[in-house]
């Protein structure tokens, strides 16, 4: 096992990790930014470094300053949370040849399971349905026109260069194809400096399904559920909950294994997760493997009981999975809200500063992970995300009320929060009888009046 | 010498207010004595005194690890200033143990003056002084590791 | 040599207070010598906390139900004072709904004169002013529920 | 089910109750003394009504009040948590005959269970062994060494008025008993004006286990498990856990029904718990029912998942129990430790006053039932406990490590709080060994070396 371990992150994930080494006796390191300097979780750390000036550019995605760092402080592995560094194949590669443990999996699954082409090709050969599509960038209309008659309408036209819903079309017929074709590859070519486009089935009403995993050196694997993320706001979560309220017993173990067997195909070691998307017809879709920890872990430790960041560690150690599939035994109902320093009242826009009050509430079925206290700031670098508030309770009925409660509780004074808006999502028929899909928060957003 | 025990016994003091620390290990033929703050008595003040607005946690901040260990502006003599590390790294007065270091006490620098050299990720980079004057303080010990921001130097303008 | 020891030492230190730690374990071969804060005088006030910590929590204070309602003392003009409810439960201002109330606006009153009747489990409590005055005002409607000092007149003594 | 509901409490178990009450979606109207007419917990409440002066006799105890408070504010029931008025029977009786629904058991079975002699007999009569005694005051020495031959040495000699470990002392044999026996009479006479003594056999290093039932009013009774709260000061608990680190499943099943035969036998209906004794060779022996809900009753809430205020409360109201036995499934460890604003260094002496910096633990596996925050005053008036801080792990030794992490996250300033003694006890290898019995606290406190 690791004695001393450097947490190449920030705010609720670094306490996060902080939480877990002290729990197994592990020493940290935690590096920091100026901006970060009064964070409170830098005081439960056994040693704290300063590792640049607030811009992530110059810290937290810092690369030499990060080893040097790992260096000075003689850590034999480095975690690097989620987002910044997480997903970065180089730097996992860099770990590797200073002989530094990197806390997730191999830098050459990270690198093919980043390739969105790659990760397609890895989940066909598992035997996982993907999104039909034109695999591949489409020449001209008279293609598109082709490939449309094998997939069947509606189609997306995606930008090769695009991404997070940026540079896509739907057509929901032939001559809407054609001309949407030649739009979508002008503003392309305006947008990205690149006109190819490729074609993509449009899955009417999807609702986001994922499934965690934990695998280990000698290529065990095994699923800890899924997670219902269906609730977005422009391709990010704001709740995620387990098990999903939509899908059947059947269709979970479908997709769960379908999940197993895409991680195996790509020789997946550590915590991951493997997304799908699920439509009316209980179709689901692969979409990409997360290959790292995510946000919402959280969600799956609270129904299964188990700690995924302890596991990230021991497996990342060498060890082998301590737990077989039939010890993994979901209990009751879990939902997570993220709460961001953003006004919903102002499209959102982050609201960094001085928290004159933090008042976080506590009872029953009630998580808290978060770095914040009366008299910190919030930092205007970084993500808003201020906290994950988690509820599990018996029923989903149960965790919905309990939600509502402790958001009632939570006194947030000095910034703005999406507390109020989490609210009218939690109290909304639609996500009551759990009949959204990932469209829901535009649509209501949009028409409030709808519910 | 185990350089790193002393930097974890430091930072260990810094956590926890000492003012002073004693070992003594004759298992490992060890005696250290650390002595911190006292002679700064202008430094204790300052942190009592916390501006209204964060206050219930300006204790806490102000013990905040980039706080730690650094002379407070005020209490530096006029024209003084700081030649501060701009990476993190093992810090080096000279390029090569043999060698002489290249700034010592007393020792005028100028702006382009190599002070010192940062070991990072085994590429030594030159430090230079970007301030004209007189070193009067070497506030690092050679061969130490130091974090981003660290004051390195103390240098009279001029 | 036993970081960690030192560590749960520092830690102890924290929790008690303790200004000063010594030990000598001659088993171990190891003695131990830690002084923790400033000195004495400089310390103590460093353990203080300064008193506008509570300033973010105020506006809750003041909204706190205990304060609903109630005149704010300052915004009383001079002579005049509350007569307070001793008890939860119904304000009357008459024995029964024919007789005419025991206060009136303009009434003098004594520190014996009955001004009303707090209903509380059934039985009917004649409440006093308590003070000798005028009435000058009535806080409360009659039949209506009263907590436990709730302003219910107000007096201009004299 | 209950429309409004009023709370004779204050503090953590009186913001319990409001959290239960709305996420069953019911009023709450909370009566407070002058002395708490700040606390945050006040501003969830539908409803506030000051009832009295800072003391309780003149506010939380005080029976006109309260219930006029209750008329006035129109509520259907009275929650009166713990302490104060939960145990009295007179109140119980007031709250019918103004029919009011009191939330607990009947005011005639609070009354027989708060004889001692007569819960005595209740046990006995269901075939529960209670610790051997005289069965009654004993008049004279000779009496006494008779009684003492039958029930065997060593011997405790009890004044009949006293109670909380006052005017007791130990007889190991028949001189030690005849000199005990009168000095015994001749301090119950000063302490308490009755010179009235009884004896019962002394149990050595004995365990404090209890069993949570849940009763409705058709007479179903099941029990939720049972909590060790052997880490004791003066009678005084200072920490829970559950399932008992000490006691053997087919012991734990004895104790279990043990303690359904005497709830049943007092007819007993809603939340209640059951004391027994159980000393080195496993007998148990019944000390008494407490008739109300526990401070630790969160400890089997988050072993069973099972809401007790909840229950509570639709008890009262009427309906059936809603789980079978069969339904109760403990899982994982849980550990309680009382937060009291105390100074461990100054023989626990109450420390009140302005909580400068409050800044609760979080994360996996922790609960805090806590009703302070950064600015709070804790009044002198009452209890010195400011919250309880629990941990739901898998196993008891992950239970400690994470209850040792969350106790070191724990920033409270400007008040002295029983922390450090709570990091110790968990540090102590008698504890983690869970061979440590209700005389652990005062024999390691009074000899720390002894670690």
């Amino acid at each position: 096992m690791f004695r001393r371990i450097l947490i190449a992150n920030r705010g609720e994930i670094a306490q996060r990790i902080i939480r877990a080494c002290k729990e197994l006796d592990i020493e940290t390191v935690a590096v920091y930014s100026e901006a970060d300097a009064d964070a409170l979780y830098l005081r439960q750390a056994d040693e704290t470094i300063c590792i640049g000036r607030a811009p992530s550019s110059q810290s937290y995605l810092d690369i030499p300053s990060i080893i040097s760092a790992a260096e000075i402080a003689d850590v034999e592995a480095i975690h690097p949370g989620y987002g910044f560094l997480a997903e970065n194949a180089h730097f996992a590669e860099v770990c590797r040849s200073c002989q530094i443990d990197f806390i997730g999996p191999a830098p050459e699954t990270i690198a093919s399971l980043g390739n969105k082409a790659r990760a397609r090709e890895i989940a066909m050969s598992a035997k996982v349905p993907v999104v039909p599509g034109s695999d591949g960038p489409v020449r001209d209309e008279a293609e598109a026109v082709k490939v449309a008659q094998t997939i069947g309408y509606p189609i997306l036209i995606k930008a090769s260069s695009g991404g997070g819903g940026r540079g896509m079309r739907i057509a929901s017929n032939e001559p809407s194809l054609k001309t949407g074709f030649r739009q979508a590859q002008t503003e392309a070519k305006a947008a990205f400096g690149d006109d190819t486009v490729y074609l993509e089935k449009f899955v009417e009403r999807p609702r986001h399904i994922e499934v965690q995993i934990l695998g280990d050196k000698t290529g065990n694997i095994i699923y800890l559920g899924e997670r219902d993320c269906s609730i977005q706001r422009r391709h990010q979560k704001l709740i995620e909950e387990a098990p999903s309220p939509s899908i059947s017993a059947k269709l979970r173990d479908k997709i769960c294994s379908a999940a197993v067997r895409v991680v195996k195909a790509a020789d997946y070691y550590n915590a991951g997760t493997v997304e799908f998307l699920v439509d009316g017809e209980d179709n689901f879709y692969f979409i990409e493997v997360n290959a790292r920890v995510q946000v919402e872990h959280t969600v799956t430790e609270m129904t299964t009981g188990i700690d995924i960041i302890q596991q990230q560690i021991r497996l990342a150690a060498g060890e082998n999975l301590g737990i077989r599939q039939k010890d993994v035994q979901p209990r009751g109902h879990t939902i997570e809200c993220r709460i961001n320093a953003e006004d919903p009242s102002r499209d959102f826009q982050p609201s960094p500063g001085l928290i004159t009050t933090f008042v976080p509430p506590g009872g029953p079925g009630v998580r808290l992970d978060s770095h914040c206290f009366s008299g910190y700031r919030v930092p205007p670098h970084y993500d808003s995300m201020i906290g994950k508030l988690l509820v599990h309770r018996n029923t989903r009925e149960e965790a919905i009320a309990t939600m509502l409660r402790a958001l009632d509780e939570f006194i947030i004074e000095g910034v703005k929060t999406t507390i109020p808006f989490l609210q009218d999502i939690l109290e909304h028929s639609d996500f009551r009888r759990g009949t959204h899909d990932t469209g829901f928060v535009e649509r209501y957003y949009n028409l409030p009046s709808k519910r | 010498m185990d350089l790193k025990l002393i930097r974890n016994l430091v930072r260990l003091m810094e956590r926890g207010e000492l003012s002073e620390l004693e070992i003594e290990d004759q298992s490992a033929q060890l005696r250290v004595h650390l002595r911190r703050g006292a002679a700064a008595p202008t430094g204790a003040p300052v942190m009592m005194v916390p501006p209204p607005t964060a206050a219930p946690v300006m204790p806490m901040a102000m013990e905040a690890p980039g706080a730690h260990g650094r002379p407070e502006a005020g209490s530096r003599p006029a024209g003084v200033v700081e030649i501060t590390s701009p990476m993190v790294g093992t810090f080096y007065r000279s390029p090569n143990p043999e060698s002489e270091p290249y700034a010592a006490i007393g020792m005028r620098v100028g702006e382009e003056s190599v002070v010192c050299i940062i070991e990072a990720m085994k590429v030594m980079n030159e430090i230079r002084a970007e301030v004209q004057g007189e070193i009067v303080e070497i506030l690092v010990e050679n061969g130490e590791p130091v974090e981003f921001g660290q004051p390195l130097f103390l240098v009279k303008r001029g």
